[in-house]
């Protein structure tokens, strides 16, 4: 479904088109997540019987952007015996991929920069490359917590990185193509129902990977204070806060796209779907936020490697046994077989795996 | 409800043992001498009948001609409680064994008693100043610090 | 962490956050919304009734840390102790209520009012005029229940009162 | 450059990573700092440093008189001013030998019992947001607070340093709207209480980081004199309430609730059912709460006999004890406080040793210091 009413490359000359769209999704992203921010804020505080901002503007709408201001002004410290460089350089490497996932991902019909035909490859290349950003930042600020908090981002996205990838080809399988168009496209039943298991482990590993709750052991406040931005302030902790929501709303987008049908939907204009389906898939986020206590460092590990990532090959298996015997009347039988598995699949999993060697009995 | 022992049969029962270890036993309390401290007390602690196994709190007072350290000792099995008392009588640098080896609890109260009157326990694990900083010279409980 | 109940704990934790959206928030907007403290408040002022009061000076000594400074001066004319000048340094004050228990002639209160914040310490140090009742320094019923009656009823979060707008 | 050293022993000798959870730490409720050795995430050797909040309660007490000391005592556990000023009081009593009339008695048992389950809430509520809950427990757990403190602010008129009870009594008698406010309140508790099991007390998340963490066997914990819930988390059914009563504690019936493994998870469960308890004394404290005199004929300057005497209570954080020794002068000779949470920590160093930074802050936050307390 091109968009109508304009020709796809508008202005006629390549660059100009992408100079124009560039700067458009650059602005929308950056609006989406200063409302990110606010709603988290809102929500967070609704959930915990209070108000949450609501002095600057009607409802605090413009706190996020008060709290922009002040960051801009906030004197920028940079450790004495820091490595000036790495920490200067390392809220850059931290933000510019979380913007260039947007690049990728399709708001609306035809809406997409660039349609790449290797879309969700491309999302999951650039994704990591904050890790490295983060642990920049946590070196380069010369202080234990910091360090602490680094480490704990590498070894947790290492491990999380797996369980991701598999339950991502899942769905490449179904849809039968990499681009983000195209699994859009495909999706006349949401894979949420036909791949439940492969959106559990997506899901849980994509909260590991933008350290969100219950996984934030990086800046774990009641231990770590607050790890690798401890020591940055004015625009650079500004620019790493942008991080991690622009991440958190990276993460939305993307199992919206592949998980709940992207801009597809009965009634409502699809450009104003694809906004309820992020809202609703980072409300989850910002409700589990609220109410799960955080899980220990070597608990993350064993989580990942011994419990996501057998359940994700065994998903992956699943789905290609299912891809080969392609029902004739249509893809509907699938959803209660796969949820059937998925449920069997935890149980089973979950009665002959024990996390903490064993000591741990509930 | 727990039975505070009377210092006297207590005294009784220790002077058969220990000779001389006891200075003066009153209605509720049982003085002894500093170095017979250690014995009496693990007497206290082991025998049979008594098993004194928790010492509630120690505290140190300034009675200006002596310090005296009093140690508030309970049996859990048995529900009864004593009081013990000792006494140093230099004031330059008083010296008292200490009772960490029988009972931890008083490892962090014997380092305040040590801090803020300035008793040093012999045989103490690590005998530092627990709330004051190093530098600081005199002890403030003492009554004439001022 | 053994799933054996299959992750039926986080949901029931879930279930109660996700409740708490329907409820009403407990915050009270300060400024603009306030809570009535209690009739018995000890606001951080004291209140000092000038003819009553006989110079006896308990109240200073039954102040542990010495903030009321009081000295009297022989009056003549009808032979009885004048107060010469009464102060009250607010900033030692920890509000604790044992001169307002100890003064035999009910000449000193607390007050009800909790906004007496200065903005130099100077100030803080109550003189002998400011220390009358007043119709806006209400005297609090601490110790006095008397005269509690005439103050508002306390707001409290039992009755789920968040103050008037 | 080929290496020509054949076997050349490469030693990697890694130094430990000394660490300051400092006096400044989000979750150090207070300031307490620890200096922890750290060979990666494992603890090798933890020493405690106190002193930071000394003020030195105990010699202000000897220069006041026994009624003004009863300020400096709500300073001490600052989350728990009733129970230290009724630990005092009944020290002072003890040693001066005064009656206390039977309205007095009950009122001490309502105040003593709100004020732990408000100070069980703060201990709650703190460790389960240590846990990494974004604050929900506490906030919720804060609320539950702010009715009780109404409930103080309203008898007292204050909401932290109440300064309430008096040697021989309380200052002054509970107005009218009390006891209608004190019935709604514990009408309603228990739901609350419900709603706190829900959300976190089948987490599986919490029962993983806190199941079998920081165990304090049962003999450490009497070896250090423990108590409180420390103590009952580890199995042992010491309750001074129950063991020696105090005031009329002996005329309510009530259970002591106590852990197995004196991990934190037995601790935390431990302060809930305490909570429930305390309920279920508060409702037999209001049947029968009888009229009359709430302070006995006490002068303002009392001047008790010399000689000496402590008197302990079961203070929420643990056994309180006030040790006084009077010489017949009006003020104290010598005030010294047992403070249950500084011999609570003795055994932090044992607890700690072998887990992970993430455990200690759990198994520090379970023991549920104060620093007004452990510093004095």
């Amino acid at each position: 479904m091109a968009m109508t009413w304009l020709p796809p490359d508008w202005p006629g000359n390549f660059w100009a088109h992408w100079a124009i769209f560039a700067v458009i999704i650059l602005v929308f992203v950056l609006l989406m997540v200063l409302m990110f921010i606010w709603f988290e804020r809102r929500a967070l505080a609704i959930m915990q019987a209070r108000l949450g901002p609501n002095r600057a503007g009607p409802f605090g709408l413009f706190q996020p952007a008060a709290d922009a201001l002040k960051i801009m002004l906030k004197e920028d410290i940079v450790p004495a015996k820091g490595d000036k460089l790495v920490h200067w350089l390392a809220p850059v490497v931290a933000f510019v991929p979380v913007l260039l996932i947007f690049a990728v991902v399709p708001f609306r019909g035809g809406a997409i920069l660039a349609d790449l035909n290797i879309g969700i490859l491309y999302i999951l290349a650039i994704s990591s490359v904050t890790t490295v950003g983060i642990f920049m930042a946590g070196w380069g600020s010369n202080n234990k917590y910091s360090t602490l908090g680094a480490m704990r981002q590498v070894a947790s996205v290492v491990s999380y990185e797996m369980p991701v990838v598999l339950s991502v080809v899942g769905v490449i399988l179904l849809a039968g193509s990499l681009s983000m168009q195209q699994i859009v496209a495909a999706q006349d039943i949401p894979f949420i129902l036909l791949q439940p298991l492969g959106f559990l482990l997506f899901f849980i590993g994509a909260l590991a990977e933008i350290n969100r709750t219950p996984f934030d052991l990086t800046e774990a406040d009641s231990e770590l204070v607050a790890g690798f931005n401890i020591e940055y302030s004015g625009m650079k902790f500004g620019l790493l806060f942008l991080a991690e929501y622009g991440e958190a709303l990276a993460i939305s987008a993307i199992v919206t796209t592949l998980f709940l049908g992207g801009w597809r939907g009965p009634i409502l204009p699809d450009w104003l779907w694809f906004l309820v389906k992020v809202g609703l898939v980072f409300f989850v986020i910002v409700w589990i936020r609220t109410t799960i206590p955080r899980v220990r460092i070597d608990q993350l590990m064993a989580l990942a490697w011994k419990f996501l990532f057998p359940l994700a090959l065994l998903n992956l298996l699943i789905t290609a046994a299912e891809i080969l015997v392609w029902p004739a009347v249509s893809l509907w039988v699938f959803v209660p077989v796969n949820i059937a598995i998925a449920i069997v699949l935890i149980v089973l999993w979950s009665k002959f795996f024990k996390l903490g060697w064993g000591k741990v009995e509930v | 409800m727990t039975l505070a022992l009377s210092g006297k049969d207590i005294a009784k029962q220790i002077e058969k043992k220990f000779p001389g270890g006891v200075v003066e036993s009153a209605a509720e309390s049982l003085l002894v001498e500093a170095e017979s401290l250690l014995e009496i007390a693990a007497y206290l602690k082991n025998t049979p009948g008594l098993d004194f196994d928790y010492l509630t709190a120690v505290s140190g007072v300034d009675y200006l001609d002596c310090f005296e350290v009093v140690y508030q000792l309970t049996s859990l099995e048995h529900n009864h409680s004593l009081v013990l008392k000792t006494r140093c009588y230099q004031r330059d640098n008083p010296t008292l064994p200490s009772v960490v080896g029988l009972w931890r609890a008083a490892d962090f109260q014997e380092r305040e008693i040590c801090d803020l009157f300035g008793i040093s326990f012999t045989g103490h694990p690590n005998l530092k100043r627990i709330f004051l900083w190093e530098g600081f010279e005199g002890h403030p409980l003492r009554k004439d610090f001022l | 962490m053994k799933f054996e109940r299959y992750g039926l704990g986080i949901a029931k934790g879930l279930s109660v956050t996700i409740r708490h959206l329907l409820r009403r928030p407990v915050t009270t907007q300060y400024p603009e919304q306030r809570l009535n403290p209690s009739r018995r408040t000890r606001g951080n002022e004291l209140i000092w009734d000038k003819d009553k009061c006989t110079g006896c000076g308990t109240c200073a000594k039954a102040c542990h840390i010495g903030a009321i400074h009081i000295s009297t001066s022989t009056d003549l004319v009808n032979n009885k102790y004048e107060v010469k000048s009464y102060e009250v340094d607010t900033g030692y004050c920890i509000f604790c209520g044992l001169c307002v228990e100890a003064c035999p002639f009910e000449a000193l209160f607390m007050s009800y009012d909790y906004e007496r914040a200065q903005y130099r310490r100077g100030d803080l140090v109550q003189g002998k005029e400011e220390m009358k009742e007043t119709p806006e320094r209400k005297v609090s019923g601490y110790f006095y229940p008397g005269r509690a009656a005439k103050l508002p009823k306390q707001s409290l979060l039992v009755d789920n009162d968040r103050g008037k707008r | 450059m080929a290496t020509t050293a054949k076997t050349k022993e490469i030693v990697v000798n890694t130094e430990p990573f000394v660490v300051n959870f400092g006096p400044l730490h989000p979750s150090t409720h207070g300031v307490f700092r620890m200096k922890i050795t750290l060979d990666g995430e494992v603890i090798v050797d933890m020493e405690p440093v106190f002193g930071y909040l000394h003020r030195g309660i105990e010699k202000l007490g000897e220069e006041r008189t026994y009624t003004q000391v009863i300020p400096l005592t709500d300073r001490l556990d600052y989350l728990a001013s009733m129970s230290n000023n009724l630990a005092y009081c009944l020290a002072v009593e003890k040693l001066a030998g005064i009656a206390v009339p039977e309205r007095a008695e009950y009122l001490r048992v309502i105040m003593a019992e709100l004020q732990r389950i408000a100070s069980h809430l703060i201990a709650v509520g703190s460790f389960l947001t240590d846990c990494g809950a974004f604050l929900t427990p506490v906030v919720y757990m804060i609320r539950e607070r702010e009715r009780i403190l109404d409930l103080f602010d309203m008898v007292c008129g204050q909401r932290l340093t109440y300064n309430y009870m008096r040697v021989g009594g309380v200052s002054q008698d509970i107005p009218q709207e009390f006891m209608p406010a004190l019935a709604k309140f514990l009408r309603e508790m228990p739901g609350w209480i419900d709603e706190y099991e829900r959300l976190l007390k089948e987490n599986e998340i919490l029962l993983a980081r806190s199941k079998g963490v920081g165990i304090l066997p049962r003999d450490l914990a009497i070896d250090i004199a423990a108590s409180g819930p420390v103590l009952r988390g580890s199995g042992v059914k010491w309750d001074i309430r129950k063991a020696d009563p105090y005031s009329i504690y002996d005329r309510f019936e009530f259970d002591i609730p106590t852990g197995t493994a004196g991990d934190c998870y037995d601790r935390y469960r431990v302060r809930v059912e305490e909570m429930r308890q305390s309920l279920r004394i508060l409702r037999q404290a209001i049947k029968d709460l009888p009229r009359g005199e709430v302070r006995s004929e006490v002068p303002h300057l009392i001047r008790p006999p010399a000689g000496e005497a402590y008197g302990h209570i079961e203070a929420p954080k643990g056994d309180l004890g006030f040790y006084l020794v009077s010489d017949g002068s009006i003020a104290p000779y010598r005030f010294h406080v047992r403070a249950p949470t500084l011999i609570n920590l003795t055994a932090l160093a044992d607890m700690i040793r072998g887990w992970k930074i993430a455990d200690t802050i759990i198994i520090f936050g379970s023991i549920d210091i104060c620093m007004g307390e452990v510093d004095r």
